[in-house]
């Protein structure tokens, strides 16, 4: 287990060192001088200037990554061009809105498809499956910021609820801060539902139909038994491995979502970096996203080991 | 030698006992009837299309023309779905926009798909490029797509062609991928033996023996791609990072829409309900191409 | 004494392409302790029939008429919660290929307690020992240890011992064996019928064993069904099947594989074919459905279905010319 | 006679990694493994699953690539050519798959899978040339000709053989190997294809390299027989002492396991012990000592080799009987 556990510790640092060149090359293979880019059209040669600079463009690329790889690697994630402070400061202040969203959107995201998945793949082809599955296509469709305005218009401004926007850090008013992340929580969680809730029914069916659920019956199994005790545990593979890929788009929905209901999470920091074009920032939040990405998908490694006794080690 | 046909060949040759002749609309109909799924979701994409190549021709003005003095008024005879804050026709606007924005999606299907069918066949043919190949997909998978679009964005000037490029960045290691799991598996099949052991060189094994078995699982791929890549050019410009202003698209419109919302609701919901049906027919017509092309899922149907 | 009575089971699966009769009329009886073959070649409706008999089959997609019977008591009818009690506890079911019938992610040693804890009121415990006593007679070496493995750690020959611990583990009166060596090596076959031979003995079950391969039948069985295109057309004691077999697909599947050792009398000619293959079961036959790969097919047997015809006290066929053939 | 097929201690290693950490294991697919086909006639290599009689087949086809040992085509050696002279190769050797399903591309007209070795080895100047060959293969294997036309999924598992084997026929091979190329099939069917093999070995004079775990099916078409237990040959001969007169414990345990059809035979079975070890890590001495009957201490030190016996041509590889080599 352990070894299993350092092994793919070991296969996430290529995929990090992609990631890390990329985003650091990306200013290098946008056409024109990343200096102007950074600057603005508008801005005067000598604050160009000065961005080149402190920026190091005026070295060499592999100079400038070295450097910037080896400041990378002790933490440093760069100042922001903007306000001027280390970008790991920033993204601490920030981090802690993001990360209630996004265990928030998973909780919700899981609570909404997995019953309702098992139990259209156990009512195959009746009227429950068939709404579940015009349900979740349609949802599905939807992108998520019209959700949020949906749920906004029905739960804040009709029936009122539940507050319109804003954030309260728990610290405090926990009350508000958790009303404050219903509506938010819900417009990430339940585009996310959706994916998940189709590939729970897909893969319940998949274990459905395969020759140990017919042995289980054979023993005198009833039907619950063999939903929970036999082909749950079995359909969970593709589940966890689903719920780790689809984290991408929640990350990319957070950003949205933080954007409607004004939550000042790491996606409004992007945001915000954005219309000031303060590059560093915007590389450190590419990073630590992907990170955190790299990070949960490690954690479904982990998780696979738990729930598959054929993968070894 | 005296040659024996075997009696399950002239069972198979037997002529097959009268079928009642049906008529071709019969025949149609049992069919759309059987994909009602693909039935559903290419006439509904289909209408949405047609919609976007004729609006010149139904009752549209200039989608950038302003008129200060009827701004923000709501859906009348005169303005169907109202005007925006510079007075600009929200109907024409929305189908213009839906050109765009299907024009996207569109591009960008075809550029992943393509590119990402030769880095997946290059990925699955040459052993020793495929690792770097895949560790780099695998990177830039791991970047969420919206934010990946986002940065490229920052850095390139709003244009549609950079819309179009960001996109298909992201899409690519997906098709990549799938046609590289694709080529490895159909590689593996006793078919592609016995056409290597039948003196079948490596062109005709894949264009002849590999190729024709992705373009089912492309197709089906690239649906989705297409409706995804409407998704995030709209969520781009609804944050100000996308298609550039000048340009309608859904997504714009309903940027444009955002500070109003709590008043004006139709300015986000109109052109919201144009993307939902696009995005809806197209994921609908990718569920029924699957269950249609995969033997697995229709076996068991 | 009668233990399971079958009375004209037939099974229609309903298709988009039209209903498939799977079964069709079958009638048989299995005696306490007897072991009764089901032998017929893919699509002959032998695993169909097993399936029909336990319910185990998607009652949402076929159809199933006529009468079966354990123990005097209707299965048919029966609901659901009624034939969960029997399943695996009256009746135990072997399944052909041990590795996809097992669940990959539970134990052996809990999939075998499993059985029999859902029939009979024990501690987890209990259970567990039960398993471990259950892998022992069923031979498998170390059982302790092998009861915490999960299938993939063990051979398909184990596998198959685990399957039929778990089969036997309520002592069933009825035991129905779908295939059971069909995946497996011919020594580990060997292992495997050995095994089987010697718990029928103690366990005093009765088999249904469902196979393709006349060797084993010939090994195991004390009378024999030949089922053709969801049809029995034959049925006898196993010596009067091998010695006198009267249908003429019968006839042809017992020359059509050949006998081990026969180049050593030397008559290694050509194997006897049965041209053909086995007709599509959405194809409704008016007559025999054997005809058109039969020799001696006359025009009687395109037109009428034969029925059963007792040829002596202990074999009935189906074939017009069953008598002559007597005679013949 | 000449040989169409010689074979001299191939062996095929894998590597098994366990883990990125892990050490590699090497995986004795086949092992020092030699014989001959004659042309024209019938060799037939027997085993259970995993015994390496499938490695073997693949290895001579370089589908997969041999670790060690020597193969002639012809008196061509085909283990050292580079892939492009392989192709030419091919010409002659030829096989026909197990699965009647997944070996013929389900996308193809049966005339385009029949075709495809014809237009590969320039058998044919013009298509109609080529589709007078496939008729003529097609009349060969005895489907009609106008099955050319239709896709391989319309027929049945036994038509869908025929097609593969049409499609080995086409170059005109000297050898056809096939690699359970019966396996798969109905009884009835089964009986059809055996019966067909033999008539193209007649008509053509083809030799076949025949793999099968089935005995009674080798003994009806075979000439020699070759058994293989964990990657080696142990016994080789004749058919008529193969199976009148097995020498090898393992060979007579095999034999006597196979159920024969007649309630009233009977038998002294051998029913062995256990089950086979792991080719990762096979046992010293004689592979097959662990579940040898007969086994005895030099068994576990020494591996015996193939010897010659006295009967005509026939090999064992077994310490009881040395003593009767020459």
């Amino acid at each position: 287990m352990l070894r299993y556990a350092l092994q793919r510790i070991v296969m996430t640092i290529p995929v990090m060192a992609v990631v890390a060149v990329f985003v650091f090359g990306l200013l290098f293979v946008t056409p024109g001088d990343p200096a102007v880019v950074i600057a603005g059209e508008q801005a005067s040669p000598e604050e160009v200037q000065a961005i080149r600079v402190a920026m190091g463009f005026d070295q060499p690329f592999y100079v400038q990554f070295g450097l910037w790889a080896q400041r990378l690697l002790s933490g440093d994630l760069g100042t922001s061009v903007f306000s001027r402070e280390p970008v790991a400061e920033l993204i601490a202040q920030r981090v802690g809105p993001t990360l209630s969203l996004l265990f928030g959107g998973l909780i919700i995201a899981l609570l909404l498809s997995v019953p309702f998945g098992i139990y259209a793949a156990a009512n195959r082809g009746k009227l429950f499956d068939r709404a579940f599955t015009a349900v979740t296509v349609l949802n599905f469709s939807i992108p998520n910021f019209i959700v949020g305005y949906l749920l906004v218009s029905i739960f804040a401004l009709g029936l009122r609820w539940l507050p319109v926007q804003g954030y309260v850090p728990p610290d405090r008013d926990f009350g508000a801060y958790l009303l404050g992340m219903i509506l938010p929580c819900l417009t990430l969680g339940m585009g996310f539902a959706s994916l998940i809730a189709r590939v729970t029914r897909a893969s319940m069916l998949d274990v459905l139909s395969q020759d140990f659920i017919r042995t289980a019956k054979a023993k005198g199994a009833d039907r619950n038994r063999i939903l929970f005790a036999h082909a749950l545990k079995n359909a969970s593979i593709p589940i966890v491995t689903i719920v780790g890929l689809g984290f991408a788009s929640l990350i990319g929905g957070a950003v949205i979502t933080e954007s409607i209901f004004a939550i000042p999470g790491l996606g409004r920091l992007t945001l915000e970096a954005i219309s000031h074009r303060d590059y560093p920032v915007i590389q450190g939040l590419v990073l630590v996203f992907s990170a955190g990405y790299v990070l949960v998908n490690l954690a479904v490694d982990l998780i696979y080991v738990l729930l598959d006794p054929r993968i070894r080690y | 030698m005296n040659i024996q046909i075997d009696g399950d060949l002239k069972l198979a040759m037997a002529p097959q006992p009268d079928r009642k002749p049906v008529s071709h609309i019969r025949k149609s109909w049992a069919l759309a009837r059987r994909y009602s799924q693909i039935t559903f979701g290419g006439t509904l994409l289909l209408i949405l299309v047609l919609i976007s190549i004729l609006a010149p021709v139904l009752g549209t003005v200039d989608p950038r023309a302003m008129d200060t003095l009827s701004r923000l008024r709501p859906p009348s005879a005169a303005h169907w779905f109202g005007t925006d804050m510079l007075g600009r026709d929200l109907y024409s606007r929305v189908l213009y926009g839906g050109r765009n924005s299907l024009m996207i999606g569109f591009s960008v299907m075809v550029i992943s798909a393509f590119i990402g069918t030769l880095i997946g066949l290059i990925s699955a043919y040459i052993r020793w490029l495929d690792g770097v190949i895949m560790r780099i997909m695998d990177g830039l998978m791991s970047v969420p797509s919206i934010l990946l679009a986002i940065a490229l964005m920052s850095l390139t000037g709003a244009s549609l062609t950079t819309v179009i490029t960001a996109i298909s960045i992201i899409e690519i290691p997906r098709i990549a991928r799938l046609i590289r799991g694709t080529v490895l598996s159909l590689r593996e099949q006793p078919y592609v033996e016995a056409a290597i052991t039948s003196g079948s060189g490596p062109f005709r094994i894949i264009f002849r023996h590999l190729l024709p078995g992705t373009v089912s699982p492309l197709i089906i791929q690239s649906t989705y791609v297409w409706a995804v890549a409407m998704i995030i050019e709209t969520m781009l410009s609804f944050i100000g990072a996308g298609t550039p202003p000048t340009i309608p698209s859904w997504g714009n419109i309903m940027s444009d829409g955002r500070a109003l919302w709590q008043v004006k609701p139709y300015m986000v919901f109109i052109p919201g309900v144009f993307l939902t049906l696009t995005v809806l027919a197209i994921n609908v017509l990718g569920d029924g191409l699957r269950d249609a092309f995969d033997p697995r899922i229709a076996l068991r149907k | 004494m009668v233990l399971l009575n079958v009375e004209h089971l037939s099974t229609i699966f309903q298709t988009s392409r039209g209903d498939l009769r799977a079964v069709n009329d079958l009638s048989f009886r299995v005696s306490k302790g007897e072991t009764v073959a089901i032998v017929g070649e893919s699509g002959s409706g032998k695993s169909v029939s097993a399936m029909s008999i336990m319910r185990l089959l998607d009652e949402s997609r076929c159809r199933l008429s006529g009468k079966v019977e354990l123990k005097g008591r209707d299965l048919l009818s029966a609901d659901e919660a009624a034939m969960r009690a029997i399943r695996g506890n009256q009746v135990g079911l072997i399944f052909q290929e041990p590795m996809t019938a097992l669940n990959p992610v539970v134990t052996v040693g809990r999939q075998i307690a499993e059985a029999a804890r859902l029939h009979e009121t024990m501690t987890r415990r209990q259970a567990a020992e039960k398993a471990i006593e259950m892998l022992t007679r069923v031979g498998i070496p170390d059982p302790r240890r092998r009861a915490n493995e999960y299938p993939h750690q063990l051979s398909g020959g184990m596998r198959q011992r685990v399957m039929i611990a778990m089969a036997l583990i309520c002592r069933p009166e009825l035991l129905i064996a779908d295939e059971p060596t069909t995946a497996l090596d011919v020594t580990v076959q060997a292992q495997i019928l050995d095994l089987m031979r010697s718990l029928r003995e103690q366990f005093g079950s009765a088999i249904i064993l469902i196979t393709h391969d006349l060797g084993v039948v010939a090994e195991m069985a004390d009378r024999v069904i030949i089922m053709y295109a969801g049809r029995k057309v034959e049925e006898g004691t196993a010596e009067e099947i091998f010695a006198r077999p009267r249908h003429p697909y019968t006839k042809g599947l017992l020359g059509a594989v050949p006998r081990l050792g026969s180049s050593l009398e030397g008559k290694t000619g050509r194997l006897v074919e049965i041209e053909g293959t086995v007709p599509d079961p959405r194809v409704a036959t008016v007559g025999c459905a054997f005809a058109p790969r039969c020799r001696g097919a006359a025009d009687i047997c395109r037109l009428s279905q034969p029925g059963l015809v007792r040829t002596r006290s202990d074999h009935q066929v189906a074939c017009h010319f069953a008598t002559e053939l007597v005679v013949a | 006679m000449s040989s169409v097929l010689e074979v001299f201690n191939l062996k095929k290693y894998y590597l098994v990694r366990t883990g990125l950490f892990g050490r590699s294991a090497q995986v004795h697919a086949v092992d020092d493994v030699s014989f001959r086909v004659e042309a024209g006639e019938t060799l037939s290599i027997v085993g259970e699953s995993g015994c390496g009689k499938s490695t073997v087949g693949r290895t001579i086809l370089r589908l997969v690539e041999p670790t060690a040992g020597e193969i002639y085509l012809d008196g061509w050696r085909v283990d050292t050519v580079p892939i492009q002279g392989m192709r030419r190769l091919r010409k002659k050797l030829q096989v026909v798959y197990q699965d009647p399903f997944s070996s013929l591309n389900p996308r193809l007209s049966v005339r385009d899978i029949v075709a495809e070795p014809l237009e590969n080895f320039g058998m044919g100047q013009s298509r109609s040339e080529i589709d007078d060959q496939v008729a003529d293969l097609l009349d060969k294997v005895r489907l009609p000709r106008d099955a050319m036309k239709r896709l391989s999924h319309e027929f049945s598992g036994g038509q869908r053989q025929r097609i593969g084997i049409a499609r080995a026929l086409a170059p005109k091979p000297d050898i056809i190997i096939c690699d359970e190329a019966v396996s798969a099939l109905d009884v009835s069917v089964k009986a059809q294809i055996v019966n067909l093999f033999t008539d193209l070995q007649q008509e053509l004079g083809l030799a076949l390299l025949f793999i099968s775990h089935d005995l009674a099916i080798v003994e009806h078409l075979t000439h020699r027989v070759a058994v293989m237990y964990l990657g080696q040959i142990i016994e080789i001969g004749d058919r008529r002492t193969m199976f009148s007169a097995p020498k090898h414990p393992y060979t007579q345990a095999l034999l006597s396991s196979i159920p024969i059809a007649d309630p009233k035979a009977k038998r002294n079975r051998l029913v062995l012990n256990g089950e086979v070890p792991s080719p990762i890590n096979p046992p010293s001495g004689c592979r097959f000592r662990t579940r040898c009957p007969q086994a005895f201490d030099r068994c576990a030190v020494e591996m015996p080799k193939l010897a010659q016996l006295r009967v005509d041509g026939h090999q064992v590889a077994c310490h009881l009987h040395e003593g009767q080599s020459d």
